[in-house]
């Protein structure tokens, strides 16, 4: 699957599976997949754009009020530079086709994403595939999702500037190189490494950066004292549940989408039962955080539900075509059993994530890589965990650098009184709900 | 207090802390026995009821304040005494976390509107 | 059309309307319409799935901030439990094929659904319809819908557990027969009653479980009062009116994807009739319900203009396809009427419905069913009015005997202090707006 | 392009370009490209929709709480009476066919919309288009979000019931009459002016409405003091957050779909390469937005940011399809600017605009208008002011003679008491908020 | 009051509700007398302006709390009768629901800061 | 005041108004001291500290009002000292805007729950 992504660069069109499957059915006209596959990347791009939005709500409603307006400031400007950057660098880094600077590792550097010709003729088309400009705006929306993950573990502290020159090098250098180990064809795609949308690429990977800046960055200002920790509630919990609705609705875009074609019965089949496991996934996560945090702490907790919808996703999200119903709902639910016993274990870490999002992404997201083969032929839980590990070491090493040197040199957190009395009348000097009084 | 020309008799203020379920009927309580006004406000309470503990994303902590809400009313002197009673009986519920009631003298009552002077003002 | 529904159960193909239509234009590929009613499907799923999202909103919008982390809660966990029983129990049982029971009235019992294997070959689909996992996707979000409805009666005062019990119960068993009765191929579908949508199966059936929940449960304390209604403001109408505009939007996939079928053009220009008919009729109600609360009551309700609106889909629910724009315009403008009437009847009859979910799904949805004959052929008002009574006799009493043995066993409603207090504190121990002061 | 809209109800068929570009092609069947096109309107229709709840959440998080009750029935009720007057008299108003009044100029008067027959067949339909009733569920969409721009600006002061009536006009008749000018084969377009989606004809109409009834209104109370702008800061900035994704997503449909076509290689990839340049103009617009502030005002500011974000995508607007990525970056770029200077400037001449609408759709939609000739062959800078011109004169005299004609009938703003207590008590006797103290 | 050294001239505590639109307006006007601070809160008002109806869903109810601000203001004896007075005028719309103003000794005042007494505290 | 019955000791009123951050330093200073209750409300300040200036699309406008946490304690007369010192060092932070403290008298103190007087009620 992961490897046609690279088709409508290179050249080569006779295998392509999906035409095969096609011709067999001896039906398709020439372009009525391309078309289709085509249309697949524009609904499932907009759908997982709709995730920023999603991601947005999800922080703004699980952070302080004195927070919110930076928040929100944070989620519209992470996902502009995404949009710029994976344009300027990394589309054609991360789908280098045969342009690999150092093979199967690096690929293409600097070579801004162009579209093709308007009114473009069947014959110049990749019939077998998509439109360039549905891939990219599809694949685009993939790298703003990766720096969505971060601007939540590192809310109510991290200085806007350096938060947002970090997402710069993420969006167009960090994140497209270990994407193209497996989706542009690289080294872990040789190895049959198996990651359909991206449970280790997509969201381990933002969870990496998310844990490296979470250690150079510290924790919130008395979170944890004197051994215990102190919990600092969303201010917004409404917003919360409808960022998470949000998100679970775009990720029937980003694992339907994953597909990578509709152009022939056995593809828009699969993509049916990706949707429909993929709302497994959700469903099970969801409900199993609410029970366990119902028989652990007597009292059902919302926050945890609604980190378990989304655990239940990221764990699917490796794997979400192979698994039965069935299968996507224990792995789903594996997946919000996996918040609720993360999240307090971070805090005893004192490792600070406001929003949870390194249990949800890293820590499912490893779960859902390493559960593929349960389902999936061909692939084997070493080589998940082999690639994995390659991804998260990468991804963590090198943000670990960039997160020092920037705060070296601009630092990277606000003062203590400004940490104290709220980013947003610090930093910005514009309160999100002027006018209720806080608490 | 001779630095004020007493027209109209002497007033009180009378602060009440009470549980928030209790203010509808405590303001009923009250206008039945003829006071008129009274300021309002929700407030965050710290007392002995204080320090029940929660749970928050798998954290204990302990609740400190519990909503209250407090009414500031300013009676004739000669009210006061019944107005604490009635506040007392109303917003009883025997249970810990009920509130308190204070009572302060007051030199001076004015209504804006007509600039009329203590008991007269209200 | 429902009766299609059956089909990619059944294995007859021959007289499947849609694909002689096609035939007929001479033109329609093999599997062309597969794939775009399978996408129909997808789309239409995604829609109605966003609807839980807007059920969650407006909800949480017009309880009482004490109460909205509840609601929000109650939201999320019906959702998911609503996916597994549908898929556990639901699905076969609302779509028997020959499998029936008892022959029209109670289909396959148990028989968890299974989705047809990756990378289907044209060969195995059923050609004339869509893909099995499409169906499930769409048909389980009709299901989840049924829940939501009752959430919002009952809010405020229901214990969770209990309620999310029934949830189980309605979602798995309840919904699924009644439906089967129509959709299924079941007698009402012998009987030529007609419901496109479900005004009467899905919006009514829920209406009517929450109904029968009312009077078992009892009113909010303090909302009737000698002899006099005591309004309870909703905590956050900016809330409530994006939730009506989420399901306003859900709608257009609720009604336009039952038309079942998108592989032709006789089809896809259905498709979009029912597509402004249904806009039109929301229109119509929304605008109705605003003059009728300024004449009346000489302001503007916007609470009653939200109810309008979603009353008017509830109308145009049962008949989106047949009637004019006129006609979409007049029978969305009377669902309108209705709430703007029996919102407060339902008051004098000290019936607490704290969305105004009966009015709305209830008493709308009985207005949408019994208007279908004035432009809908060879169907009857006598057939709507007992198709409408058989459902809701059904629901109305099979609810009641559950939530009476609810109460008895476990018990459905809080202590009074609890629900004075709030059932976030009371039963979660956390608020929705930590820091705003409430009122 | 835009002559296409006119088909579905002319009746020539033959030199369709995007037929003819199938038939190059040699594939499509006949109903394909049809049935593909009318889908590309109902997700265009519904995404356009979803603006709707845009507008609303955006204007609602602007305002102060006192107002918030009354922006939300505003929104609502504007978009229920665009619905209906569409129907009623707009549609074939802005798409006469051959049926003009006076040619070119003004169309068909009082012809309600009628759609075709259910069950419609290949033989009877447009096959070179799209269904009827998908394209005016489309073109609906235009005509309200027309109206949602006025509501914006004129926010905190008006009175209900003036507003409505003026959108009625404005959507039965000067919407339809000023873009069938261009879209419905007028004399603009003879012209040969250019406005791909409608950045003249949506956006500067409606800010032009808007900028006439600013003027008649006049100013908030307090707002301009002493020759001092006393900012009124809205009252929930997480609320105006989501409304700009929601814009931002449903813009999407707005341009994509505005390529009329989508049953051909060409059609399909330029609905992508649409996709694409709108993402990257409304991120360049918030990017810009964010560091001008920073730079202007040492402080970043989220609502101009958003404000950008919005300028950005009108400034695309009017020609989505030919720049490139980097062509679609600059000149959202210059949106995005355009506002951050705009915004003040208004200020300064007293131009009370709560919610930026006019720096947003006024002035970015002539930037945008003015910047096609760039990228667009045959198309004038002189053209392009012209077409601008006559539609901007058109909207703001009718628009100021009704605001006058209404103001001094019913009077259009409500007493000061009111101003200053807030509409929502006032003219509603219903806060958004009741329980969150205000301040 | 022996038990305070009374460091610094005496002052008052003024309390008054007024209508919330007045707030900048009487704000302005005390500073211009000389007043250099004042702590704001929202209260919920009850008082003869109370008890209009509305309507919310068909069901008619009494709104028996309007919104009015309360201001607690710390000033001089000697400065107590003209802030009074300056509160009154400015804050008066001759309509019912001007508010009132309220008079009260205070023994002591601190400036946290400073730990500047009475007078000085302000 | 002879019109009370003095059951139990004499009881003062204190005010003060703190910087919301130091609120929870101040309530443990003043439990660790032996207060046992108090009322909290946010309240808006205005003072020396008030007047720097923001800008919101494009304008400047100053910010008049600082967001500050008032404390309201009833204590012994004869703990009065003390509180008003806890509160003054803990709440310190030897910048403008750290906020005031004001005793005032109280004739009576009355705890709801068991009719308890002045400060027996505490
Ligand atoms: N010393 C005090 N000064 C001011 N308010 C107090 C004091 N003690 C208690 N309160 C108020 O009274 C409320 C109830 O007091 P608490 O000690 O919890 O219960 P009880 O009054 O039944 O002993 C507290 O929440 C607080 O608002
Ligand atoms: N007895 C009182 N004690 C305290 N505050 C009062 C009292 N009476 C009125 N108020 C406050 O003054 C406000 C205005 O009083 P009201 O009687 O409504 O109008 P007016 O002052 O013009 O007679 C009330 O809303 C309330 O906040
Ligand atoms: N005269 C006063 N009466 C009541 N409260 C006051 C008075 N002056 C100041 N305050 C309160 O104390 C707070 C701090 O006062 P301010 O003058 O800003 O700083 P400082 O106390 O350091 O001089 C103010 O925000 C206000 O809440």
């Amino acid at each position: 699957m992961k490897l046609t992504k690279t088709l409508p660069l290179a050249t080569l069109v006779a295998i392509a599976p999906s035409l095969v499957v096609a011709q067999e059915a001896a039906v398709a006209t020439d372009v009525t997949p391309y078309i289709l596959t085509t249309l697949l990347f524009l609904i499932g791009g907009f759908l997982v754009f709709w995730m920023a939005a999603g991601f947005a709500m999800l922080e703004a409603g699980l952070v302080r009020s004195k927070n919110v307006t930076m928040q929100l400031t944070k989620n519209v400007a992470l996902f502009s530079i995404a949009a710029i950057m994976y344009w300027l660098v990394g589309f054609n880094l991360m789908y280098p086709g045969d342009g690999w600077i150092i093979p199967g590792i690096v690929g293409t550097l600097f070579a801004p994403t162009s579209l093709e010709a308007v009114g473009l003729s069947a014959s110049d088309a990749a019939l077998d595939y998509a439109s360039v400009g549905s891939d990219f705006f599809f694949q685009l929306m993939f790298c703003a999702t990766t720096a969505s993950i971060v601007s939540g573990t590192l809310a109510e502290r991290i200085k806007l500037w350096p938060f947002l020159i970090f997402v710069a090098i993420l969006t167009g250098i960090i994140y497209p190189i270990e994407a193209s180990w497996q989706w542009g064809g690289g080294f872990l795609s040789e190895m049959g490494f198996s990651d359909f949308a991206g449970s280790t690429l997509v969201h381990a990977a933002g969870g990496f950066a998310a844990l490296a800046g979470a250690f150079i960055l510290g924790p919130r200002i008395g979170k944890y004292k004197d051994g215990r920790t102190i919990p600092m509630p969303g201010s917004n919990l409404a917003l919360a549940t409808l960022g998470t609705f949000i998100l679970w609705l775009g990720w029937f875009g980003f694992n339907g989408g994953s597909q990578l074609a509709m152009g022939t019965v056995g593809d828009v089949t699969d993509v049916s039962r990706i949707f429909a496991n993929t709302n497994m996934a959700a469903a099970a996560g969801a409900l199993v955080a609410l029970i366990a945090t119902q028989v652990l702490y007597k009292k059902p907790d919302l926050t945890m539900v609604l980190n378990g919808a989304l655990a239940g996703l990221v764990s699917i999200t490796a794997g979400p075509l192979d698994p039965s119903l069935f299968g996507a709902l224990w792995i789903g639910a594996v997946g919000g059993l996996i918040v609720v016993f993360t999240v307090p274990m971070l805090d005893r870490m004192k490792i600070d994530d406001v929003v949870g999002a390194i249990p949800v992404h890293l820590i499912a997201g490893f779960w859902g890589t390493l559960a593929v083969p349960f389902y999936t032929e061909d692939t084997s839980f070493l080589t998940q965990i082999i690639g994995f590990a390659a991804i998260g070491a990468f991804v963590f090493v090198v943000s670990t650098v960039i997160w020092v040197i920037l705060k070296v040199t601009m630092g990277i957190r606000v003062s203590e009184e400004d940490e104290i009395n709220g980013l947003d009348m610090a930093e910005l000097g514009m309160e999100a709900y002027p006018e209720f009084h806080k608490g | 207090m001779p630095e004020y020309p007493l027209k109209g008799n002497i007033v009180k203020l009378i602060i009440a802390a009470i549980k928030p379920f209790k203010l509808e009927e405590v303001r009923e309580a009250l206008t039945s026995i003829g006071v008129r006004g009274m300021m309002v406000t929700e407030v965050k309470g710290f007392g002995s009821q204080s320090g029940h503990t929660e749970i928050y994303r798998g954290a204990e902590y302990a609740v400190n304040f519990v909503p209250k809400v407090k009414l500031e009313i300013v009676v004739s002197a000669a009210m006061a005494d019944q107005v604490v009673e009635t506040i007392q009986t109303t917003a009883k519920t025997d249970k810990i976390g009920d509130g308190k009631i204070f009572v302060l003298d007051v030199n001076q009552a004015v209504r804006v509107r007509t600039g009329e002077l203590n008991d007269d003002a209200l």
